[in-house]
């Protein structure tokens, strides 16, 4: 664990012990539950946004992503009658088909993630909504898949499977990411594009795999929320999820110049960001003030850590001057 | 110019590479026109030609960078319409690029062994990250390397990386090396280290293609010349012709005028720039005392990462001193950044010209115009004719080759890039010049250029500093030379004490001989 | 305020989404907390209209130990496993749009399908002899969007009124004014318009009065904005639908407190409670305007 | 004009020809009238995220500040009674002042401007609903300002004062960042910061100046959207605008790497996008799709520009080639 995780686990850790010196409440098995039930759901889609920052890129449509997914996932199986194991694998493979074509146009057409994956937002918002035309996608009274709902809504002694599955993908992607070549080359890439190609890595491939990567991830997490909340307005389902992706992965050390981050670092960023939800309702601040709390956290914790870089640099050589006298 | 003996070697013999009639063209500039040699294998190539004559651009087609637009290339028995970066190192062509790519967020191992690393885990494709580490130790011990496998890139200097990128190369088992400029920012000693390598790969049957603007290095390895020029072949060398007047007379298409001799010491001015006791982030426990005169080139010597590089950053500004004064003129001087050192007339020419020196996406006239932007505007709108009027003259003084003064700087070849650096200074009016590395890429021709000018900005009373690790070129330039050593000035040398050895000892942190001056000691 | 919280029963009231229209709401808890001192009265905004978010809160406010909550769900249809989980953990109680398939303990709330009907009397006693309507809202797949809009053509069944197109905007007030303009220019036959959320029959108002068509197009309101009634006062909106918010909140308040103390008394058989909605015309507007005024004063 | 700039406005005209065909009230002088009107709303702050981008940053907090900004206005000159030629200025400075924040964050403090206006965005939307309590500010009715409403809303000969502002504004700017000093800095910073601070640019003040034009123009621009709209409701308004103004920027040929794009670009941008939405509410789209046909045309846009510009440098290539034989 690098020194950032280190501190961004103990700024959690912080955070918990005074929200639960104020509340005890926030350590209810219940309560711990729900969040980590969250940090699964919301977790799933950080990590495929960090395979995507970790290139120099940024995916905008996962909140798109999610409503378009859950919509469609929830219309096949509760009211095309689809199989679930059948509609399950579907949309991931669709997932992953987004992602493909997200890569395709920015690592073989050459043009901006940043405006691909905004184009991509706003297309996927509309098709889920004229898909529904604008009405609600959800179950009807009574529709139940338990083995579905045990997986996705369920939870393994007392812990959310969402939040297992978190652990789960978290562990294989560490590794895919940290101790895999493929995850070396995403690194190579996000430093310098130019230079790894100049070192016969097919950069191109690498780039689309990490968008793919990323449409899955996605895919998976749409499955989840959209089971979770069991109903989907597609005109404001999922609105922002980028934002928190995004935010937990840079939260966790990444950069969004690419080449940069590590794959605990974004799973604790999202911790912290759902840790900081549930201190807004528990502790009773206004829920107007939830995203100036979210906000004003991120800001303070990236400012921090600035500053500590910063600090700790100064110190050593202020150390080596003093050494060498 | 082809002689009977064929030194160009196009006629029948075994060849590992063989190019015919390649030709590359860019808009306004033809890189190069009907090209065509042979590489045996286990021969060493002298690729030598002025700043733009091609050399980058042949290179860039080998390793698969560029495609030509016409011609024929045949390795190894097989012939290829053109090479992609992949068929290419399939290929057996290994490639140290003139411009450095490295990256900064992996370790020197990783580095080295990028797209190759040993795997483990089966379809996991894990890295070995052991494995790795043992089969890149060898290859940094062949280049010199003071630096272990898993330092990160990030905290080596320019000389180190060049290393690594030499390590590189090696690594790739290659039975063709292609080294574009490798030892433009390595000193005397690396450079020799380097030049013990590429006898160690002809040993073993190893092509090199070797090019260099220090014409001596290239006597000193190679089997045979090429020299270019706009984008031809003018001419070629066997192993018993090749020597430095030869070269430059194939590349230039004249003699050079012998070297002039140093001109009389001359009484040097007032001290313009003094630093007292200055510490850098490098070096936070040394002090560096430094004083500059009006009218004198002081030559800065050093071995790699003795702290030359840092101490022109302070004195620029760019870095913030930990300790210490500097004063202009007796004045003293804040320097918290790089706009008091300009505002001051401290110019600084960095030796990384691609990170910091220039601005690749801009026309040559706008990064010329760019730190005297307010003298070329009236009332805060720039005047683009002022502009192109400047470095129109700077472009003639400095003989820049360029279609134009609006070609983008990023288009031109290393060694014009550099002038391009030089030029935007040039055109203002400089009290203190220092320049790390001025003359690095640049061709021989126009390194006689470069010490002209910077001998013409003496006389006129700058005061120049001039940071370089090309031993003849502090030897042959400087008025007096200050060296380096760990992060502190060991010691001055005057023009009677110049020499090799003296310099070396210096560097290395001993006291310098004065019994010794003048006497040609070889390099250790 | 922490430990009295934790002393004091406490009671939520959880709204939708963000709007003017829960103001009255507030107006109504805050009513009901003067008169209940032993209670521990909230009312809770999520931060989005989204169902997770609401979901979420209700789970926290549960976990914070909340007796009784009494909510707008974002989505009661398809809502109603979490509903149900939070009315097995709390009593859970519902307003605005109810959700008759979950375990609620009650709802108490007017109907949006009568309020459409409503309009649609609006619109009939100000075009006798008929006309085109447009309508425009914020959320067109919202329940309440459709329920009103539904409740509105049944209402205009049989007579020459028609609801031509209703243009939806997000939520954003820009695009709402747009819209209206845009209609005006696409759609020049059109007679009549209806702003289906509160903020639309402003915006329309406003509309209209930019390209001097004011008085020559009929409007049709919902809810109460100032600009509404200004309007409605002025004889340029024919008339507005209201609602009772601050009825809800302060019966309903009431109702869960009574409900916490073991008094299901005030729970009718058919667990309805329904507060009806008003129409506001040039007659009433005044005295409607004053009783707002008296209530916000409290 | 630009190569780019004139493919940018074909692409306008032709659009505008089609619906025009098909729709002949799109010409009706009223309507020309609203969308320039929406144009010039739009256009101001596509022009502030112009400066910020070309630095190689991103504002992602215009669309709260906007909200925020337009609260504060309409509080200060409806409820609080303070005189509106106080409280303009008052406005604006306080938008050049947030600009001044976000800058000295980006460059002094060394933050990247995704995450500083990203924690913008959280803070200023959860400010304003604070603020007003998540109620709405608006105008009591009847309450008026005729000369501010003149400025703002009203029309000159049938032009909407608001677009007339843009004009000045774009046509200043335009000086400002392709003919001033300060211009030819942004561009040589957007391009190389690091080698722009050797050739002893203060790098750190123009890009703080960027922020403040950004801030201020997008403080303007919130007064024009609060007098158009004349009630906000801090939760949703301006949600996602400072997409649209990204949007716009890089449909006008800017590049979110920074140091490049051309300012008549961006307002030919803004143009496109209010077309588009004209477009979808005169033939009568359903309204679910304004966002899809907005992706979609953005990207089409991008890719057409980007397959044009490769096909051009090739002609060129070839072009030299045959030439020089
Ligand atoms: N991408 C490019 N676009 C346009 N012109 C180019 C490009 N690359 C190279 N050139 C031109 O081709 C010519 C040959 O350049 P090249 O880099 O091969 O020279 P070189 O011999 O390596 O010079 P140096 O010794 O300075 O490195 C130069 O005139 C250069 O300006
Ligand atoms: N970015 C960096 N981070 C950490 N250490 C550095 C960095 N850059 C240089 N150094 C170290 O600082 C020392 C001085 O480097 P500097 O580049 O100033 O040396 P130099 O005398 O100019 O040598 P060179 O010939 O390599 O340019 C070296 O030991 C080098 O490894
Ligand atoms: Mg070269
Ligand atoms: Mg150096």
């Amino acid at each position: 664990m690098s020194k950032k995780d280190l501190g961004l686990l103990i700024l959690i850790l912080v955070v918990g012990v005074v929200v639960a010196a104020i509340n005890p409440r926030f350590l209810l098995p219940i309560n711990l539950a729900n969040t980590s039930n969250l940090i699964g759901l919301f977790g799933i889609l950080s990590i495929g946004q960090a395979f995507v920052i970790i290139t120099g890129g940024i995916e905008l449509s996962v909140g798109s992503l999610v409503a378009l997914f859950g919509v469609l996932f929830i219309d096949l199986i509760a009211t095309r009658g689809m199989a679930w194991p059948v509609a399950l694998p579907l949309i991931i493979v669709l997932g992953g088909v987004v992602g493909l074509v997200h890569g395709w146009l920015i690592a073989k057409l050459k043009l901006q993630p940043f405006v691909v994956t905004l184009c991509g937002l706003l297309i996927y918002r509309g098709v889920a909504r004229f898909y529904t035309k604008d009405g609600t996608a959800g179950f009807a009274f009574g529709q139940n898949f338990p083995s579905l709902e045990f997986l996705t809504a369920g939870r393994f002694h007392g812990v959310p499977n969402s939040f297992i599955a978190l652990i789960v993908i978290a562990a294989v992607m560490w590794i895919v990411l940290h101790r895999s070549v493929f995850g070396r080359y995403l690194y190579a890439i996000g430093k310098n594009e130019e230079a790894a190609k100049y070192s016969g890595i097919h950069t191109d491939r690498i780039v689309i795999a990490a968008y793919v990567i990323c449409g899955v991830l996605t895919a998976l997490s749409a499955i989840y929320f959209a089971m979770y909340t069991r109903s989907i307005s597609p005109a404001s389902h999922g609105q922002f999820y980028e934002l928190y992706a995004i935010a937990a992965a840079v939260l966790g050390g990444f950069s969004l110049r690419g080449g940069e981050g590590s794959l605990v670092g974004a799973v604790l960023g999202t911790v912290l960001l759902q840790e900081l939800q549930n201190l807004v309702n528990l502790l009773g601040i206004p829920s107007s003030l939830n995203f100036a709390v979210m906000g004003g956290v991120i800001l303070l914790g990236v400012m921090i850590d600035q500053q500590w870089s910063a600090f700790r640099a100064q110190r050593l050589v202020a150390e080596a001057a003093r050494q060498s006298q | 110019m082809l002689k009977a003996s064929d030194p160009s070697g196009l006629t029948a013999r075994p060849h590992f590479l063989a190019l015919d009639g390649i030709r590359k063209t860019y808009p306004g500039v033809i890189a190069l026109a009907d090209f065509s040699m042979r590489v045996a294998p286990g021969e060493v190539i002298g690729l030598v030609g002025e700043n733009g004559a091609g050399k980058s651009t042949l290179m860039k087609i080998l390793g698969g960078i560029t495609a030509p637009d016409q011609g024929a290339i045949t390795v190894d028995g097989v012939p290829h319409d053109r090479l992609t970066v992949g068929s290419s190192m399939r290929a057996g062509i290994a490639f140290v690029h003139q411009e450095l790519n490295l990256f900064d967020n992996l370790d020197v191992a990783a580095n080295v062994f990028l797209g190759r690393e040993p795997l483990r885990g089966g379809p996991l494709r894990l890295v070995d990250r052991a494995a790795l580490r043992a089969a890149c130790e060898p290859y940094l011990k062949q280049v010199g390397a003071n630096f272990s496998a898993d330092a990160p890139v990030a905290s080596l200097s320019l000389a180190q990386q060049q290393m690594v990128e030499i390590a590189k190369a090696l690594s790739m088992q290659a039975r063709l090396v292609i080294l574009d400029e490798p030892t433009s920012s390595l000193p005397v000693a690396e450079t020799d280290r380097l030049l013990s390598v590429i006898a160690a790969l002809k040993a073993q049957g190893i092509s090199v293609i070797f090019i260099s603007h220090r014409l001596h290095e290239i006597e000193r390895a190679a089997d045979r010349v090429l020299a270019m020029r706009d984008g031809a072949l003018v001419g070629a060398l066997d192993r018993d012709e090749i020597g430095h007047d030869a070269m430059v007379k194939l590349m230039i298409g004249r003699a050079l005028k012998a070297r002039e001799a140093l001109a009389p010491a001359r009484e040097p001015g007032a001290v313009a720039l003094s630093a007292r006791g200055v510490s850098t982030p490098a070096y936070p426990g040394c002090r560096v005392d430094l004083d500059l005169c009006k009218g004198e080139i002081l030559g800065l010597a050093g071995l790699v990462g003795s702290g030359r590089t840092e101490l022109a950053r302070v004195l620029f500004g760019i870095d913030r001193r930990l300790g210490g004064s500097v004063a202009l003129d007796g004045k003293p001087l804040a320097l918290s950044a790089a706009n008091d050192a300009v505002a001051n007339g401290i110019f600084l020419v960095p030796e990384d010209r691609k990170a910091t020196g220039i601005l690749l996406d801009l026309p040559i006239a706008q990064n010329i115009s760019l730190p005297d932007l307010p003298r070329h505007a009236r009332r805060y709108l720039v005047s683009p004719r002022s502009e192109a009027e400047t470095a129109e003259a700077q472009k003639k003084n400095l003989a820049i080759k360029a279609p134009s003064v609006a070609t983008l700087t990023g288009t031109l070849s290393g060694g014009n890039q550099q002038k391009v650096v030089l030029a935007k200074w040039l055109a203002m009016k400089p009290k203190v010049m220092i320049l790390d590395e001025p003359t690095r890429g640049i061709d021989i021709g126009a390194k006689a250029e470069i010490y002209a000018l910077m001998r013409g900005l003496a006389d006129a009373g700058v005061a120049v500093l001039m940071i370089s690790s090309d031993m003849e070129e502090v030897i042959g330039v400087s008025d007096r030379i200050a060296v380096m050593h760990e992060g502190s000035i060991s010691g001055y040398l005057d023009r009677d004490d110049f020499s090799q050895e003296n310099v070396l000892l210096l560097a290395i942190g001993k006291p310098a001989g004065k019994e010794s001056a003048g006497a040609a000691v070889p390099v250790a | 305020t922490m430990a009295s919280a934790q002393d004091k029963p406490t009671l939520a009231f959880v709204v939708n989404g963000a709007s003017d229209f829960w103001k009255a709401a507030e107006a109504g808890v805050k009513k009901a907390q003067g008169e209940l001192p032993d209670f521990n009265m909230e009312l809770k905004y999520p931060e989005q209209a989204s169902v997770a978010i609401q979901q979420r809160l209700m789970d926290d406010l549960v976990t914070a130990g909340v007796k009784a909550i009494m909510v707008s769900a974002v989505d009661p249809k398809t809502s109603t496993e979490g509903l149900n989980k939070i009315a097995s953990e709390t009593a859970l109680f519902t307003t605005d749009s109810d959700a008759p398939q979950t375990n609620r303990v009650a709802y108490i709330g007017s109907s949006n399908v009568d309020a459409g009907k409503q309009a649609a009397e609006i619109a009939k006693k100000a075009m006798p002899d008929g006309g085109k309507c447009m309508g425009f809202v914020g959320l067109l797949g919202a329940d309440n969007a459709k329920e009103r809009i539904q409740g509105m053509k049944d209402g205009l069944a049989g007579s020459k009124i028609e609801l031509v197109d209703v243009r939806g905007d997000d939520i954003d007030q820009t695009r709402a004014k747009a819209n209206v303009e845009d209609a005006l220019v696409a759609n020049p036959d059109i007679t009549c318009m209806v702003g289906f959320y509160s903020y639309n029959t402003p915006r329309i108002y406003e509309a209209l009065r930019d390209s001097g068509k004011l008085g020559s197009i009929t409007v049709v309101g919902f809810d109460d904005d100032p600009i509404t009634l200004g309007g409605v006062k002025e004889g340029n909106i024919a008339g507005t639908v209201v609602q009772q918010p601050f009825e809800w909140a302060y019966q309903g308040m009431k109702l869960m407190a009574a409900y916490v103390k073991g008094d299901k008394s005030g729970i009718p058989e058919s667990k309805l409670i329904i507060v009806p909605t008003k129409i506001i015309g040039k007659d009433d507007v005044d005295a409607y305007a004053a009783n707002l005024k008296a209530m916000a004063g409290n």
